[in-house]
């Protein structure tokens, strides 16, 4: 049985990973000084998930990793984004 | 006892401990799934002990022999006990572990020690469950559905309760999980997807919504939890809440619930239609995909327990129509079951009637069901006894009488001993006709207007629930006899073959009961799992 | 097979049973037939060899697309009478409907007060529904209506014609505790002339209803447990109570016979398990110490010291 | 397949040493994919939180806000950039047992820990100071707020206690890996472990990447 994949990340990658980050964190801090009225929400969500995305392709590591986990990650997050809209079918027409 | 058949069978080894220890400790997949059995037989019975208390007092109009505190108790833990303790684990826990492994050419799951560790997340919560009743201030009376905001109210016992849904939940995932992996990881050589026998790839389907769902009833009883001790508020309205919010969150886990009692259930008679009709069975892909369809939809379908309560339109007339398009993919098994048995040569053996039977109860709980899923039709019959008798139809009608054809069909490899037939199906019949009477009554009293959890009645409604009283002992009868008939049968029955069905998966091919290591030698799968010639 | 049918909706309702049942007769009979054909007719000692029938992509999609149609033909028909449901008529009766634990109350738009549902008969009727403690349920089998009442729900309703004269019943149909079976009520279908005039007889309360504590008494739904006319809920009746003996048992277990008193009855209120009435179940009535503020008590023990007119 | 013969005692003494050890055989791509699984069901667990906070925030949008002004944002900040740092160096120590520098491995598995320790002590005086004011579930203030605030209030405590009951667990996983690196039971042939604990570790960090903005800048 194989036991797995396995990559080796140079730590410059993570360093520049993690710069990445702190920019996207600064970035979230300073956007939310101004008001984008109904938006301000998605634009604090777009940039969260940018953040999740870089975290979970490079530091756990799904770049890498075989296609099965890329798929039930994005499924598990599919199935969350349907739950959620058809919530707000009830909470939206009330 | 005395399993002389096989000498290093897996009753007689276990790990380095011997006797009851032995069982305790041991990782073996066959010796977990037996021990789950019989947890969840003994509950199943203190549940159907407690489902005939009601259904005496409900015999006549008016307080015969229980309060009406104690007659809302009665249900509740009746419910709790039968979803979370019997049904939910039921098939998967029992059957899935005892089985899966082997028809898929594993010695055992991914995770052993996890699979030990959730039986005992498992008992932990049933311990629970049984504390809710006598500690404190009395038994749980908020239903099984913990509607809040009578739930975060209610002087009772609702949080054991609830710790003891919440902890078996955990079981529940883990179980999951394990088998998520097994199937991924410890299939055969050769044994592709679309090589796999139906019955794991039910439990395949059935794990992901064990996993996906369970985590959102785990967080909403905790909320609920939290509410009730810290007064943190998210549904009860004095502390800002919204009520409905819960009835979302508990059915998005709920429903899909229901999803994992019968889909196991349905994978139990796909193995045995074509084992007694000597045919390849009808479909594969269809009832494979078919599984998996169910359980992604069936997530997406929760808001049709609340057409009632308050939501959006929009939301009602959604949640209907995604309702009746998970209706289709049952249909399809269905079809393709009954056409497995078309030009076959059938050999009707007990494990075969309690499969017709399935398939008779499922159709009349699946068909009362789109009459809930409809919009205009659910306004009425909505908490009547309609739906107590849709979800008995098609929980204890489909998904119990699967457990019990399930139990006749592996009995013999569980045992390597064979019980008496003519015993096994008089005693089908007898539970057949009990579950038709206690039941069919009920949909008819539910069109006339009775609501559910009601202690005590109109005298209109008399007739029906008499009726359904006496029903309920003929059941108890029958089971009376499959009980006697089993025990009987795994001490002193006869001896078995190591197939004696004539099945072609590949738990049949080794010898009964199976030895601890399931095969000498991980087979080699070239052929379909039913190829019949 | 369903009992009466007195509103509007029945038609749409019944029609779309009859539907859903009959397509599903079909279904169970054929299916269940040809089960049973097979098991005969291609039973073992009949048909010793079996016939492997090849798989037909075709009639996989039959059954793939005929139930598919049919279960949307289902839906359409349950949306299409479920619809005006929703769609109040203009000019419609509004009524105010509130529940709590246990019973159901009405108040229509003049002030006037009532325990049973009496509407005009042939007239758009709008409820409004309320609930003051959790979730109840308004249910009117005869008409083929039910609607939760939710606690801070704003704009839920319901709405129907009543097309009989006659009294049906009303029920409650969301689990709300123990006296859940016994929330009913009724609706009173009468002519239109009668009705007006019914509507505006307001019987004048009692003096002793007129006061601050039986108001409270009210909003709180402690008259959903305690009766004020001598009868026995699921709490002692609160008719002649003040100044009386009574039994109680206290936190360990021992009977004590006390005086009722404002202490005793404040203390009731406060912490009713520590003396529990004989005869009735602890665990029942809940501490009410976050709910009732102190005047609210006093209010209440001055409605209990006043004693009865007649 | 054949029927089984049976066995002689000397066999099933083997059969039995073997059923002992067979279950141990090394998948680590299995135990990946189970804590991946896992890793699901948290996301879900925390899913369903933000669904209740997302159906209250379009109910109360302005409640929200004016309750969100007494978060810390400052606070909040750097507790995010710890958990990004951390998380970095989590990933790099699984590069360093890869490389089998066992030293630098432990070394940056300290840090993490440490990491963690600093975050909960920067939670403790955040939440200390909201008792200070007298805004805690259950608090007389509490109830005096309108309906959303309370509510944010409650999402508030909740969900950041639930995260940082996760940051514990979190880090008493990591310091299991840590001694088992130090013993060598974790080593550069066989480190599933390590990189379990890192993805549970970069879990918690994704929990929080949406749990700061949602909570501390609403503005
Ligand atoms: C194993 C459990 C199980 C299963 C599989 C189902 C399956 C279904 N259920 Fe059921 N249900 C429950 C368990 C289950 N249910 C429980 C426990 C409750 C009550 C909870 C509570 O409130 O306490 C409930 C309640 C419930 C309600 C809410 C009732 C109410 O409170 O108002 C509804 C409403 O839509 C519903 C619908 C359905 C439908 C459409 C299916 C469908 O999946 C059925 C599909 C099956 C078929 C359609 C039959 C087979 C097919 C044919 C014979 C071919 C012909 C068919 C066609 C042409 C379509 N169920
Ligand atoms: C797996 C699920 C399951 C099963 C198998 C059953 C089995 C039974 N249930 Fe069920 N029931 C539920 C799940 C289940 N139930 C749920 C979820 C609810 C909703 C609760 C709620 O509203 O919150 C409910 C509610 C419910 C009600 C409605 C309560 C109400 O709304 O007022 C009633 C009333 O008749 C009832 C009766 C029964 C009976 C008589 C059986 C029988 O079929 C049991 C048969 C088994 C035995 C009898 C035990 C074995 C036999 C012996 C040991 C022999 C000796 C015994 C005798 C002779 C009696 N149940
Ligand atoms: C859920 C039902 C319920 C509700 C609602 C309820 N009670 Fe009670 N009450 C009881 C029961 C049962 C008892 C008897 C047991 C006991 O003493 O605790 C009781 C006892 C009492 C007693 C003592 C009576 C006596 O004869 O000694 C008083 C006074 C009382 N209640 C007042 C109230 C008030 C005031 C309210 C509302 C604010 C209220 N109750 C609401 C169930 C209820
Ligand atoms: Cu009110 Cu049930
Ligand atoms: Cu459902």
């Amino acid at each position: 049985m194989s036991n797995g994949k396995h990559h080796i990340t140079d730590y410059k990658t993570y360093a520049w990973v993690l710069v990445i980050l702190l920019f996207f964190t600064a970035l979230t801090v300073f956007v939310s000084w101004f008001d984008f009225k109904a938006l301000t929400i998605a634009v604090a969500l777009i940039i969260a998930s940018i953040k999740v995305t870089i975290v979970l392709t490079y530091f756990m590591h799904l770049k890498y990793d075989y296609l099965v986990f890329r798929l039930m990650v994005s499924m598990v997050f599919l199935l969350i984004a349907l739950v959620f809209v058809i919530t707000f079918f009830d909470y939206l027409f009330r | 006892m005395e399993y002389s058949a096989i000498e290093n069978s897996y009753f007689k080894i276990g790990n380095k401990h011997k006797g009851l220890l032995g069982w305790l400790t041991s990782t073996d997949h066959k010796r977990i799934g037996l021990m789950y059995m019989y947890a969840i037989i003994s509950f199943f019975f203190i549940g159907g002990i407690l489902g005939g208390v009601m259904r005496t007092e409900l015999a006549r109009p008016g307080q015969d022999f229980l309060s009406a505190q104690t007659y809302n108790a009665v249900f509740t833990v009746h419910g709790v006990i039968m979803i979370f303790l019997v049904v939910i684990p039921g098939l998967a826990a029992v059957f899935g572990n005892l089985f899966m492994p082997i028809m898929i050419g594993a010695r055992d799951v991914s995770f052993p020690k996890l699979n030990l560790f959730s039986f005992y997340i498992y008992m932990l919560g049933a311990v629970l469950a049984v504390i809710s009743l006598f500690i404190g201030k009395g038994a749980p009376d908020t239903g099984w559905t913990f509607y809040a905001p009578y739930s975060t109210q209610s002087g009772t016992n609702v949080i054991a309760a609830v710790l003891a849904a919440f902890v078996l939940g955990f079981s529940s995932i883990l179980t999951g999980l394990n088998f998520i992996v097994t199937i991924h990881r410890l299939r055969a050589p050769g044994m592709t997807w679309f090589k796999m026998p139906l019955f794991p790839w039910s439990l395949y389907a059935t794990a992901w919504i064990q996993l996906l769902a369970t985590p959102i009833v785990g967080i909403t009883l905790l909320m609920l939890v939290a509410e009730r001790l810290f007064k943190i508020g998210f549904f009860d309205p004095n502390l800002g809440g919204d009520p409905i919010l819960f009835q979302h969150l508990f059915w998005i886990y709920s429903h899909p619930a229901v999803y994992v009692m019968i889909l196991p259930a349905m994978g139990v008679i796909t193995e045995i239609i074509p084992t007694f009709a000597k045919r390849k069975v009808y479909g594969y892909k269809a009832i494979a995909l078919s599984s998996v369809a169910i359980a992604a939809v069936g997530y997406l379908v929760w808001g049709h327990h609340m057409y009632t309560a308050g939501m959006s339109g929009t939301a009602r007339w959604v949640f209907s129509f995604l309702t009746f398009i998970v209706a289709v993919p049952s249909a399809i098994k269905v079809f393709n079951w009954i056409s497995t048995m078309y030009k076959g040569s059938i050999s009707l053996e007990p494990p075969f009637y309690f499969a017709m039977a399935f398939i008779f109860n499922f159709m009349i709980g699946g068909l009362t069901g789109l009459i809930l899923g409809s919009l205009a039709t659910n306004i009425h019959v909505h908490d009547t006894s309609f739906v107590v008798a849709h979800f008995h139809y098609i929980v204890f009608g489909g998904m119990g009488f699967a457990f019990l054809a399930a139990l006749h069909y592996w009995f013999p490899k569980i045992y390597g001993r064979m019980y008496n037939h003519k015993m096994a199906n008089w005693s089908c019949v007898i539970i057949f006709i009990g579950f038709t009477t206690l039941y069919f009554p009920l949909f008819i009293i539910g069109l006339q207007g009775m609501p559910r959890r009601y202690f005590d009645y109109l005298p209109q409604f008399q007739t029906g629930h008499f009726i359904s009283t006496i029903g309920a002992f003929i059941l108890g009868l029958g089971f009376l006899l499959i009980f006697i008939n089993l025990v009987r049968s795994a001490k002193k029955g006869k001896i078995t073959t190591s197939n004696p069905w004539g099945g072609l998966t590949l738990e049949w091919q080794i010898p009964s009961p199976p030895t601890v290591e399931n095969f000498e030698e991980i087979p080699v799968i070239t052929e379909g799992p039913y190829e019949y010639k | 097979m369903f009992g009466t049918g007195a509103s509007n909706f029945v038609e749409g309702v019944d029609k779309t049973f009859f539907i859903i049942i009959g397509i599903g007769a079909l279904f169970l009979i054929g299916l269940t037939m040809l089960m049973l054909i097979f098991m005969i007719k291609y039973n073992k000692k009949r048909h010793p060899i079996a016939v492997q029938v090849k798989e037909r992509m075709s009639l996989e999609l039959t059954w793939v697309i005929i139930p598919l149609i049919i279960v949307l033909l289902m839906f359409y028909y349950g949306y299409i009478a479920y619809k005006p449901m929703r769609e109040v008529p203009e000019g419609a009766l509004n009524i105010k409907a509130i529940a709590k634990m246990w019973d159901f109350s009405f108040e229509y738009e003049n002030g006037k007060e009532s325990n049973t549902l009496v509407v005009p008969f042939n007239k758009p009727i709008k409820l409004n529904l309320f609930s003051k403690d959790i979730v109840h349920s308004f249910y009117v089998p005869a008409f083929r209506i039910k609607e939760d009442m939710v606690p801070g729900l704003k704009d839920n309703f319901m709405w129907f014609i009543p097309t009989e004269l006659g009294k049906f019943d009303i029920m409650c149909a969301e689990y709300c505790g123990v006296r859940h079976s016994y929330m009913m009520s009724s609706v009173e279908v009468i002519p239109e002339a009668e009705y007006n005039s019914w509507i505006t007889q307001i019987k004048k309360k009692s003096m002793k209803e007129e006061m601050k504590g039986f108001e409270i008494l009210k909003n709180n739904a402690c008259t959903g447990c305690h009766s004020t006319d001598g009868s026995k809920l699921v709490g002692p009746t609160f008719k002649e109570m003040f100044g009386s003996d009574v039994t109680v048992i206290t936190e360990d277990g021992k009977e004590q016979t006390v005086k009722i008193d404002e202490e005793y009855i404040k203390n009731s209120i406060l912490t009713p398990d520590k003396q529990v009435v004989k005869g009735f179940n602890k665990g029942l009535m809940r501490p009410y110490n976050e709910i009732l503020k102190d005047e609210d008590i006093k209010e209440i023990i001055e409605y209990f010291k006043t004693p009865d007119e007649d | 397949m054949r029927q089984q013969p049976k066995t002689s005692n000397q066999k099933l003494e083997t059969i039995m040493n073997h059923s002992i050890t067979h279950t141990e055989h090394r998948d680590d791509l299995g135990a990946k994919m189970g804590m991946w699984l896992f890793i699901f069901t948290e996301l879900l667990l925390f899913g369903g939180l933000f669904i209740v906070y997302a159906v209250y925030r379009s109910q109360y949008p302005d409640d929200f806000q004016i309750a969100a002004t007494q978060l810390n944002t400052f606070i909040g900040t750097l507790n995010t950039i710890i958990l990004l740092v951390s998380s970095m160096t989590v990933a790099m120590s699984i590069t360093a047992l890869q490389k089998g520098n066992k030293k630098l491995t432990i070394y940056l598995l300290g840090i993490t820990i440490l990491f963690a320790i600093i975050f909960l002590v920067n939670k403790y005086f955040e939440w200390g100071a909201k008792f200070h004011h007298h805004l805690y579930p259950g608090s007389e203030l509490m109830l005096t707020l309108k309906r959303g605030e309370l509510l944010f209030f409650s999402l508030y405590y909740f969900m950041t206690g639930l995260h940082a009951l996760h940051i514990v667990v979190g880090m008493v996983i990591l310091i299991v890996v840590l001694l088992k690196v130090k013993s060598g039971k974790i080593n550069n042939t066989d480190f599933v472990l390590l990189e379990n604990g890192g993805l549970y570790w970069h879990l918690v960090d994704l929990i929080w990447i949406f749990l700061f903005p949602l909570l501390y800048l609403i503005t």
